[in-house]
């Protein structure tokens, strides 16, 4: 189900996101260039790229407030939206968005939507006209345990198993919302019980863990491609706080024994370990990839320093279409 | 069918649907209870059969999800039409219309357009009451990125209801209930679907005062301004038919000319399109001859039962009491007008439209 | 779980509450006095009465557009009832509502909410109440299955759950929202997969049975009183159109067999010819029974009649609070 | 701390709930996060810790639930407070709100009421972007039923929380997120909470012109003044505090003395409580002696990069050359004004309300 290349790819795609946001993270209060929330993905990698390396450019996603790593994972170019959280004109939707609304037609990445719960019915719309056009697409909805709290989520589930729609439902539950645990907004951590109750069939994995990703989510958009709805639900956990930069571990609302658990699970250097240990790469390569990707990392940044902010003129440009 | 000469709104609205998704594959409807014998007030009737059930969806009880969808699906290029039997089920969908519709050409830096149209009814009359009847039409049309249309007449039903479609934009439809009876003499299968018409339209040419009116109350006024006309007065009547962009310039070349301005408007009196409107005329600095009048609903919900109903809409006698308080006509000459218009309000009870009409919705 | 007092007054609620709607319906065209929209529950009355035979008067129920039955069924007044219908003064809402807005504080029945799936989240907050002031009662919410489609509907089984309250659902499935059936609106039509996903008990029962739904609601009523959420699934189904006075076999939508198969279903009949076939009662108790409510029914509408219409300068009334 | 002698907006909300749940046990509060770090921006820190979790109630991520469950709650007698970071995660609650909280008390023929506060922040800054910085103000007081406070300044932050809170109707309280940070000197502890205070508060008196705002702008034209006061430009500065009942009494009195009118108003320019107030001063017939001004959010969405800011709100030199327009001031003295306004805008960047705010929110 997996070979080297996929690794390889996977591996790639996760260190250059992972490189990305430390960079964010360690300018954001530095620099104060950055002026727009940020909600960093540090820690749940493989769940973005263990998905989106089973995407054609044809399909599409949606994704919520935490969405650079999809947005990466997808294709996204780095520069557009390392500039877009900079509020920079030549961001990937000019600086009206910034970090939690990318939007990017040319890799299919039909947008972050920052209100929890909002994109899964424009998914759903998606997933309605790839249908009725016979489009050779599917459409995957990226989504926080959060987000199963929300209506739109059940309605959305619904609609999937009765016009038995070409989507992938992600669920990426990383046990909080913000700083609330499951366990206190809902009676069960298992998400498959909602897929269950709508005949839509689902798998539960470990989030960190990208050959497990990667290769249950291969199994499943196979699936999906044949018009049947999924949910794939993936364990996994943020690194630093919910919004902006820093860790906030003193805070105390994460128990410290979890914390280290997840910590231990670094979906990054697990498969980092992996593939040195069965020499799919050696050190050299590593070594020589850090740099490559620290190169590009810079040079997006170096780049949306030195971009010019939009012109306060251009404010009511696209109010109304043509 | 074909043959008919006269067509009510309803009617007129359902042979552009059918004229539209003739032509352009795109198009496709969403709604619940368009595929019943109800069929969005006749508007959708017969559509499924034309069309296929891929393009007159029939959707589950949520309308929160399929008007999502109907954005998801626009994003993708197609035309939505949301088929809302009341303008309150679209409160259960506000974010969806108000941040993902409204928003997603401005946000994507004109990547993604919103084609979708949202028709919602309001309801009046047979008891409707507080959640079946409200006009929220001044709440849609404060939100940038909404554009809001308010057909009354068969003609301009078909005119606003091809460019809201063929609009890239998102379009909030508000089909007044009763206005689905108006009738008028001509063909809606020839009409030209192409051209876009005014906000305004002038439905009489006169000096004395000028009124601006939308919804049902424009076709009241018309009617009520044959009455007015056999006496002489001589009033501008500007019936306001797109809500937003609001495009008011007439209404300023009529107020140089008459100095008197009347609005009754049927949505909220309270920060409604009047207020719109009557800000932009004084900031303007017009000078009018009197104060202008406005008129709306009150500062309350629409109760359900017919013995309150008199305070709550404006109505043909209020209207033309401040006609006369504007034109400052004499008791004697009111009397005469007022004992005409009597005549009208007789015909019908104040719950109905027309006399046939049972309800229930 | 069910004595001969039991069931006697069940049958006279049933009756007494198809006495009513078979009336509404006999004058709704021909007097022209009822001008607003009414739903009737002809055919349902074995699931409100079965239900609400259990509760106490202190219990609060909520409702939905289709209402008569539970609000009589709660002990609602005829009366009033019937003259808000007709718009009067005297109406338990002073005509403000109408048929679909009843609301009466005297008998707990805290009201009928005509948007779909709307009075839910209503009844959630109440039995929030009632759980934190430790106050001894339950609360009951009556949906359909079209409000099984909403989002409201599963945003309160999680609340239900998670803060274990004394709330009861009852789904009426009459197999149709408006004309349109279940199978084109969800993928089953056992609503018990929504609570069992919630980790909320439930049953289906027969609706049209009063002895099932009388025993089954009085089980688990005493559960809830112990503050755990339940859902009670009676599958029912109305004899007249959707909304208004008539029978609308005409227009197919509902086939014939299926029709039928529910004619002979009953609720009232079966009741009672299973009372008369037990002797506990007999035929002439029966014809008394009938003549006393038909009595009852006609007084309440006599009255309504002769009652004023509120006065329009009254309209502006109760506007805002003190 | 009860030592402290200023007080912020947001410290002064924390005392009065915390004052208010003291005296009254039916007080409850809902929220997202009210009980995590943040805290709604720390109005309710440590407030489950004195009142316990079934007082201070986390919720799941549900607004439509927790916002009917709210009304429900309140049926039955508590009053609750429902806490929302931003006003944009109301439109998912939308239905309850419009048709339950406001229309209950009506509907029910005055046997039920919504005892309701609904606490919605207004977003603004450091690059909140399209939905988390919208103005929904106009919206909510044009719905009848509903009541809209809106505190700008810490004392009547506390009066008008305990005003809402104990009003029968539901109150929609907005919160303008830079508000947070005004200072006050004053006791929070000591305020009188039982006395209700007027819709408008008159924060200077002048005889040239009435200004009229509300929100943030309230408190960047208190500081704006202060210089035109240095130039001897007398100036009338009314302060509206309350948008829904719309009290404006001293609106037209202030017009009778100056005859001149800027309305800068925080919500949407159109159809916003600007067009309300000057439909009102318009119909009332008052003579003004130039057209009225009136300032608001534009027609677009509130774009994140803080490039595209200064064209979308208001700010001190967009209002300041108004007034100079109003008054006919002269080149000369309006730039010597310019100046000494340059030196407060250096003082902080386009995109915080105070140098240290370093978002995320
Ligand atoms: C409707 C709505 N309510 C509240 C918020 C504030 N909010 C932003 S992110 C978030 C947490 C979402 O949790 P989850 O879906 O699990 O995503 P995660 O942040 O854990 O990735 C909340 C409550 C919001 N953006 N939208
Ligand atoms: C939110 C909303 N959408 C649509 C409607 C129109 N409507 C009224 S009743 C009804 C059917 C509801 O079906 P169900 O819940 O099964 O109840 P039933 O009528 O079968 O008793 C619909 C669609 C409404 N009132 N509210
Ligand atoms: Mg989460
Ligand atoms: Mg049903």
């Amino acid at each position: 189900m997996i070979n080297n290349k996929n690794i390889i790819k996977g591996h790639l795609s996760m260190k250059m996101i992972r490189a990305v946001e430390d960079e964010i993270a360690f300018r954001y209060y530095k620099d104060q260039l950055m002026r727009c929330p940020v909600h960093l993905s540090i820690g749940q990698e493989a769940a973005a790229v263990g998905v989106c390396e089973n995407l054609k450019s044809s399909d599409y996603i949606l994704s919520n407030h935490r969405c650079h790593a999809h947005y990466l994972a997808k294709g996204g170019d780095l520069n557009s939206m390392i500039c877009e959280i900079h509020g920079k004109a030549n961001g990937c939707v000019g600086g009206r968005g910034g970090s939690m609304h990318l939007q990017d037609d040319s890799v299919n990445f039909l947008g972050s939507f920052p209100i929890v719960g909002s994109a899964i019915p424009l998914a759903i719309g998606v997933a309605m006209n790839i249908k009725r056009l016979k489009k050779n697409s599917i459409v995957v909805s990226f989504l926080g345990d959060g987000a199963v709290e929300e209506g739109s989520f059940h309605e959305s589930l619904n609609f999937a198993s009765v016009f038995k729609l070409p989507i992938l439902f992600v669920v990426e539950n990383n046990y909080y919302s913000i700083q609330t645990h499951i366990k206190d907004r809902q009676v069960s951590d298992n998400f498959t019980r909602f897929s269950n109750s709508n005949l839509i069939p689902s798998t539960r994995c470990d989030g960190n863990n990208f050959i497990d990703t990667f290769t249950n989510a291969k199994k499943i958009i196979k699936e999906v491609r044949k018009s049947k709805p999924y949910l794939l639900q993936l364990d996994t956990y943020r690194f630093v706080e919910h919004c902006g930069p820093n860790s906030d571990d003193h805070l105390k609302y994460r128990d410290g024994k979890e914390l280290n658990h997840w910590l231990k699970k670094c979906p990054v250097s697990h498969i980092e370990r992996l593939m040195l240990k069965n020499n799919i790469i050696n050190q050299e390569y590593l070594i020589k990839l850090n740099s490559q990707i620290q190169r590009k990392v810079i040079s997006a940044f170096n780049l949306a320093i030195r971009s010019p902010l939009p012109k306060s003129r251009d404010a009511s440009k696209y109010s109304y279409a043509k | 069918m074909q043959n008919k000469t006269t067509y009510s709104l309803s009617e007129s609205l359902r042979v552009t649907l059918e004229r539209l998704m003739k032509k352009d594959k795109r198009i496709i409807l969403f709604g619940e209870g368009i595929d019943d014998n109800s069929a969005m007030f006749q508007t959708t009737k017969g559509l499924t059969k034309l069309f296929g059930k891929e393009r007159v969806v029939e959707m589950p009880l949520s309308e929160n999800c399929f008007t999502g969808a109907a954005i998801g699906s626009s994003i993708l290029g197609d035309k939505v039409v949301v088929n809302l039997q009341r303008v309150e089920f679209s409160l259960l969908a506000l974010e969806q219309i108000f941040n993902n519709a409204a928003k997603i050409y401005y946000g994507s830096n004109g990547q993604h357009m919103s084609r979708t149209v949202f028709r919602m009814v309001v309801g009046r009359g047979w008891g409707q009451g507080p959640v079946h009847a409200q006009s929220l039409e001044s709440v849609f049309s404060s939100i940038p990125g909404l554009k809001v249309f308010m057909p009354v007449f068969p003609s301009e039903g078909c005119q606003l209801l091809a460019e809201a479609i063929n609009d890239n934009n998102p379009v909030i439809f508000i089909e007044h209930r009763w206005c689905h009876y108006n009738l008028e003499k001509f063909n809606p299968w020839k009409i030209n679907l192409s051209q876009k018409i005014n906000a305004i339209k002038k439905l009489s040419n006169g000096k004395d005062l000028s009124i601006v009116s939308n919804g049902y109350h424009s076709s009241e006024i018309f009617t009520l301004l044959k009455i007015f006309k056999k006496f002489g007065i001589s009033i501008d009547h500007l019936h306001l038919r797109k809500l937003n962009p609001l495009e008011i310039d007439a209404v300023y070349s009529s107020l140089k000319k008459t100095g008197r301005l009347l609005i009754v408007d049927s949505g909220q009196l309270k920060q409604g399109i009047n207020s719109e409107i009557l800000s932009r005329v004084f900031e303007k600095g017009l000078n009018l001859k009197l104060p202008p009048i406005r008129m709306g609903l009150p500062d309350h919900p629409v109760p359900s039962s017919r013995g309150f109903i008199k305070s709550v809409y404006p109505n043909y006698l209020s209207i033309a009491e401040n006609i006369f308080k504007l034109l400052n006509i004499k008791k004697d000459k009111s009397l005469k007008i007022f004992n005409q218009i009597d005549s009208i309000i007789k015909r019908t009870s104040v719950d109905v439209p027309i006399n046939d009409f049972k309800g229930p919705f």
